[in-house]
């Protein structure tokens, strides 16, 4: 009997003692930085996320005795999933990586989520869109930080239809991804007052779209809505642009546009541009700090809401890594994440919910005209600011197993 | 249309692109004899021969073969009817050796050339039959040599004994003798009388004292028209092939025409 | 001559026997699929002397459809492995009596728009998943109690379907069937004056080798759980013309080295981001105009050489290619 | 007023007119491709990747040395042009006594470095190039932007042009003779490695010239060609490889095609090129302008 107990005295002390010793796995923090480093979407997230972490590693380190062996290694996923995958089971069976970070393009991200859940390790995504994974694909070791197709969908359809859009034309990537984008913002327009006159969908990737412009401008809607990414985007918007649509009086609604778009197009052609944003450089004195370090160290660029959510969330990791004092459990690390306010110099205060998805304010912005530029990147003007309550899908409809109903 | 005849052409012709090739050539090859075709350069003597084995074809007119019209019929299924045609340059397959090379021919029998699961031992069968033919031509002892490393001579011969391999019912040979010595002729020459002793043959040939020796009847050809047709001694006196052999550079030919006349 | 092939590959096996204990066997799988499908493509190219520009497509549908019938319809892996398979082995039949009748270049240029079909095909078929494929297909035992789940069980059964369709290629290209192959190669109209008919020869050349690209194919889907557009875009079928053409085509081994060399390439490069395509354009060059035997070619050209002494080496790589 | 299938005649016109401007952009870059396998018998990979180059070249030209886009359209094509020669004399020319599949294989591994390098440099977002003729015109069924009715003049113009010197005069004759044989007109004292040389520079020109033509109204990236090439090469099986006059109706016309599809059936409108090429496979095999072989 005695000897039962002190065996169970024994079995709690370890089981308490355990967390208590820190328990890095490697004997470090391993953060896998994966995104494209050389595809359309290099420059939004790239080695801009790269340099993005370790920018947060130093300044956490700065300011609390972090622990000495904190690396930061990175991938080029270039877009396809497959190869995302592969380096991922590598990452962690292999090079004993904790933390994948960033991971643009929805379809490379629910296959890193998947192997990340399988594995038990931490996905921190920053450059993904898909509202999925925070959805019905939720998992217990991902956090989706900055953005996703829901409140892009929600600010952009919102936001237009109360400032007097209330006729949507729809230019729609014939895809999932457009299609989702579609459908979401359609129902946030009609439930919001509007109407949707129509709708084209156009071929993916396409190369000319003055066709489908066309189509749209015939249609007489207000807002013409870009349901599509990438280089479509920037080649419709071109194109609108030439064919006076514009300043025929319509506008154009960019439904994922991310700064590094504006700045491909240039003021003369993206003038009048709406489009959602989580994080703009020129916001914050902190944020303009961050932008002036970043733009020397990046070929000039000034960072995009991926990278600037990047920052926040390895912030907010390593917080949460060394309260725990051990890196093994990606599950009980995304559960301390969450048990914690979130709190960096670029988002300010916010929270994680249950269901994975971060937290925080969404900004409707209107691209500039030149002539209201004062100076390079000067390029957006705020129209309406969504509050963190109403920028994301509310828990209860996105279908997420965690959440208990 | 003669029913004895092994080959028989009707008014063939041939277009490209606007210019007529190949112009109401009637042909009659008798079977078991050896048919030479000759005429000067561009008389279109190897376009009629890829018309009548079907690698071309034919604008207009009729083809058979045994009395049978083979006009629409595609050229492999033409030489399965028995109608095998050698090559102006030495067709062989240059990378395998020269059993295979024979052996390529007798395969199709076996009616496994698709069998892609059977080992290509199953082929061995062949070999004694294939060895048999190679040593008939001369090249016996050699089987195991990559037709590549044949001098030239040598692999016309190789090329005759695959096409005997299949044993042909008629052999049509395409300048047999170009680019020969003189003793490799002598040799071939012996060849095709002999491989002509069960089977008809019709050749191309520009050595016209081969064709003399060996042919029994002549079609002479200038500008895709048969000019004239009977047995050598006929035609080398027909003025018109005179003239079409003067009328032309090839003086090789034209003194070969002479060289044999006289 | 002596024929070196079995031992060598009986040596291959044996080294990828135990290669887990040394190298990621995830790894070791991709290369493996990958070899496989360059054997496949190798067995057009190398013994029939015809460029396909658009082998993705069975590889990249095979995955789709394998994918598919296990995720979607619950079959078990190696039903759904054949399912893959099978179709690809219908769309090459398809697809081969579109571009049979061309050669050279044209043929390449008409798989290339075929393939280019299929992947709109892809695209736009709701089945797909569009962007983001087919996701988390499960691996469930084979055959009902081989567990798959674990990477290195699953890493010998991999091994067991590539060591099966090496030994179907290598008995093809040493069948009846292959004789006339390579009598086709060699000489076309020779071939045909003797009675072949080529064409369906070449057909049944081009239905094997789309077979075993999805053989492949469908096997990659289950290795890594996904099926995605990546697999059957025209970059792709590039990719196995550069493994095809860096092993050496032509040669038995030429595809498995070339596969590895290159997989090898870019698992190493993949940090250094887009420097991978300007890496493999010049590997591209330099095969072409330096190179045109390919490793195992130049490999075994210096072999004949030595034991020689003398000669032109080139033929016995057998490059068909060479001979314009 | 009637509408014909449920789309009014004014907007179908004007659905042609935008189809007719993209076919002026596939029948240049299939006319360099047809003009390059004419006479090299090399299917040029990278002339996907030399549109790219000449769309960056004017956007280089521009920020670098301020050079204004009508400068660029000369100067571009003739600098890319002898890029193209260069790239013939290095490489190219040491393959024609091969299989012309290597030509092929060749050209790809370039395609990849030029897009790589590209890529590299200027990142994959695309860079700015402003419209050098803005304003267009209303047409009463369509609103013609000044810009798209220059290219298709200058298109007609080229491609008319390039044809007229192939299948009319002097020059073009000894091309077309040195096709068929060039060992003849080696003969008539002509430098047959020279001419193909200039001609594949001339290909390269034509490539680059489209870029230039393409930089203002599409985005400048290093993908923009890898996506545009395989439509491109589509266009020249179905009109038949190596057909002068063939590429350039094969371009206009499906550039119509197309047009017409993005109307009626939007979504088809990438696959509709690939489907016709299937069925006048089927039917011709060497194309619709081409000769069997």
């Amino acid at each position: 009997m005695r000897l039962k107990a002190l065996a169970l005295a024994a079995a709690a002390a370890a089981l308490t003692a355990t967390p208590a010793l820190a328990q890095y796995t490697d004997g470090g923090i391993k953060i896998g930085v994966m995104n494209d480093q050389s595809g359309l979407y290099a420059d939004l997230s790239g080695q801009g996320s790269v340099w993005a972490a370790r920018r947060a590693i130093a300044d956490y380190c700065k300011t609390t005795k972090c622990h000495d062996k904190i690396e930061v290694v990175f991938a080029d996923h270039q877009n396809k999933p497959d190869v995302g995958s592969t380096t991922v089971r590598q990452w962690f069976d292999v090079d004993n990586v904790d933390v994948v970070v960033d991971v643009p393009t929805s379809s490379v991200a629910l296959a890193v989520h998947n192997i990340v859940r399988e594995k038990n390790k931490v996905m921190l995504n920053s450059g993904a869109a898909s509202s999925d994974l925070t959805g019905k694909a939720c998992s217990p070791n991902t956090v989706h930080w900055t953005y996703d197709t829901w409140a892009l969908a929600n600010g952009t359809g919102n936001a237009i239809v109360k400032t007097g859009g209330d006729t949507w034309f729809f230019l729609t990537a014939d895809y999932a991804f457009g299609h989702a984008l579609e459908r979401d913002t359609a129902a946030v327009v009609e439930k919001s007052g509007g109407k949707v006159v129509g709708k084209v969908r156009h071929p993916f990737p396409g190369q000319d779209f003055s066709s489908f412009l066309l189509q749209a401008q015939q249609s007489k809607a207000k807002i013409i809505g870009l349901a599509n990414a990438g280089g479509d985007t920037t080649n419709s918007i071109k194109q609108a642009a030439e064919f006076g649509i514009v300043q025929g009086g319509q506008k154009l609604a960019g439904l994922l546009v991310f700064i590094t778009d504006v700045h491909a197009l240039s003021l003369q052609t993206a003038q009048g541009l709406i489009l959602t944003e989580a994080w703009y450089w020129d916001q914050t004195d902190a944020n303009r700090a961050f932008s002036a370090d970043f733009e020397k160290a990046n070929k000039g660029n000034k960072p995009t809401m991926v990278q600037a959510g990047v920052y926040s969330a390895v912030y907010h990791y390593l917080k949460a890594v060394h309260e725990l004092k051990a890196d093994g459990d990606g599950a009980a690390v995304v559960a301390k994440m969450k048990s914690m306010p979130t709190e960096d110099a670029l988002f300010g205060k916010g929270q994680i919910r249950a269901d994975g998805r971060k937290i925080h304010d969404m900004y409707l912005f209107e691209v500039k005209a030149p002539k209201e530029s004062k100076g390079a990147w000067d390029y957006y003007k705020l129209r309406a600011t969504i509050p963190a309550a109403e920028a994301f899908r509310p828990m209860d409809q996105g279908d997420c197993p965690l959440v208990k109903k | 249309m003669d029913k004895s005849a092994a080959i028989v052409t009707e008014s063939l012709v041939k277009d490209f692109k606007g210019f007529r090739a190949v112009d109401n050539v009637d042909l009659t090859v008798r079977r078991g004899t050896i048919h030479a075709l000759i005429g000067p350069n561009g008389a279109r003597k190897t376009t009629c021969f890829n018309l009548i084995t079907k690698f071309l074809q034919p604008t207009s007119g009729r083809i058979y073969l045994n009395g049978e019209d083979i006009t629409r019929l595609a050229p492999a299924s033409v030489a399965r009817l028995g109608l095998v045609r050698s090559f102006q340059i030495s067709a062989t397959f240059p990378h395998l050796t020269l059993l295979e090379n024979v052996r390529i021919a007798l395969q199709r029998q076996l009616g496994t050339s698709f069998h892609f699961w059977r080992s290509e031992t199953s082929l061995d069968a062949l070999n004694a039959r294939a060895i048999e033919i190679l040593h008939d031509v001369g090249l016996g002892g050699s089987e195991n040599l990559v037709a590549a490393e044949l001098p030239y001579g040598r692999k016309r011969v190789l090329e005759i004994a695959t096409t005997l391999a299949l044993e042909p019912e008629v052999m049509l040979l395409d300048e047999p003798m170009a680019g020969m010595g003189r003793e490799d002729i002598g040799r071939i020459s012996q060849l095709i009388r002999k491989a002509a002793k069960s089977r008809t043959v019709l050749m191309v040939e520009h050595n016209l004292s081969v064709v003399a020796d060996l042919s029994d009847t002549i079609t002479v050809l200038a500008r895709g028209r048969v000019i004239a047709e009977g047995p050598y001694a006929a035609v080398s006196q027909n003025p018109q092939v005179i003239e079409a052999y003067m009328g032309t550079t090839d003086t090789e030919s034209g003194a070969a025409l002479r060289g044999a006349h006289g | 001559m002596k024929n070196y092939d079995m031992p060598i590959f009986a040596a291959l096996i044996a080294i990828l026997l135990v290669a887990p204990l040394a190298i990621y066997p995830v790894f070791l799988m991709k290369v493996l699929c990958f070899a496989l499908f360059a054997l496949a493509f190798n067995l057009l190219i190398g013994y029939v002397g015809l460029l396909s520009f658009g082998h993705a497509m069975f590889f990249g549908f095979a995955a789709y459809v394998s994918a598919y019938t296990v995720k979607a319809w619950g079959w078990p892996t190696e039903i759904g492995i054949l399912a893959g398979t099978g179709v690809a082995a219908v769309l090459g039949l398809i697809a081969g009596l579109i571009a049979i009748r061309r050669q050279g270049i044209y043929f390449a240029m008409v798989t290339l728009a075929l393939a280019q079909m299929v992947f709109f095909f892809c695209l736009q078929a709701k089945f797909t998943g569009g962007e983001d494929g087919i996701q988390a297909v499960p691996r469930r035992p084979v055959l009902g109690f081989i567990d798959i789940t674990s990477d290195i069980h699953f890493y010998y059964l991999v091994l067991a379907i590539f060591a099966a369709g090496f030994l179907i290629i290598y008995r093809t290209i040493h069948s009846p069937f292959g004789q006339v192959l390579k009598a086709i190669r060699e000489n076309e109209p020779r071939a045909i004056s003797l009675g072949y008919h080529v064409d369906r020869y070449k057909l049944l050349a081009f239905v094997l080798s789309a077979t075993l690209a999805g053989l492949a194919g469908a096997t990659k889907a289950i290795v890594f759980q996904l099926a995605s557009l990546t697999d059957v875009t025209w970059q792709m079928s590039g990719e196995v013309v550069l493994m095809t053409l860096v092993g050496g085509m032509g040669t038995v081994f030429g595809p498995i080295a070339g596969a590895a060399v290159i997989i090898t390439m870019q698992n190493y490069l993949a940090g250094f981001g887009e420097w991978v395509l300007v890496i493999q354009g010049v590997i591209f060059v330099i095969t072409v105009l330096l190179f045109r035997r390919g490793i195992v070619g130049e490999i075994a050209a210096l072999a004949t050489r030595l034991t020689r002494g003398r000669g032109e080496a080139g033929h016995i790589a057998g490059n068909p290619a060479t001979t314009s | 007023m009637f509408e014909l299938i449920g789309v009014p005649p004014q907007a179908l016109f004007g659905q042609l007119l935008l189809g007719l401007i993209n076919g002026a952009f596939y029948a240049l870059l299939s006319l360099g491709l047809a003009v390059i396998f004419g006479m090299l018998n090399v299917i040029n990979f990278a002339h996907g990747a030399q549109y790219m180059m000449g769309a960056f070249g004017a956007w280089m030209m521009l920020t670098y040395l301020g050079i204004p886009y009508w400068g660029a359209l000369l100067l571009v094509p003739i600098v890319i042009g002898a890029l193209g020669i260069l790239l013939e004399r290095l490489f190219l020319a040491r393959l024609y006594h091969l299989d012309h599949l290597y030509g092929l294989l060749l050209t790809f591994g370039l395609a990849l470095i030029f897009e790589g390098l590209f890529r590299r440099q200027y990142g994959s977002s695309g860079l700015p190039y402003t419209n050098p003729i803005p304003g267009g015109t209303n047409l009463g069924f369509m609103f013609l932007p000044w810009y798209r009715g220059w290219v298709i003049i200058v298109s007609i113009v080229v491609c008319l042009a390039t044809w007229f010197m192939i299948e009319k005069t002097k020059l073009g004759s000894y091309l077309r003779a040195a096709t068929e044989n060039p060992t003849l007109v080696r003969a008539f004292g002509i430098n047959v490695p020279r001419m193909m040389t200039l001609t594949y520079g001339f290909g390269v020109g034509l490539a680059a010239l489209a870029g230039v033509l393409a930089a203002p109204i599409y985005s400048v990236n290093p993908i923009m060609g890898s996506n545009l090439i395989i439509v491109v090469f589509a266009v020249v099986v179905i009109g038949g490889m190596g057909s002068i006059m063939g590429s350039i109706l094969t371009g206009f016309g499906l550039g119509i095609i197309e047009g017409l599809t993005k109307v009626f059936y939007p979504e088809a409108s990438n696959t509709v090129i690939f489907v016709i090429m299937a069925i006048v496979l089927m039917i011709r095999p060497a194309g619709l302008f081409g000769t069997p072989r």
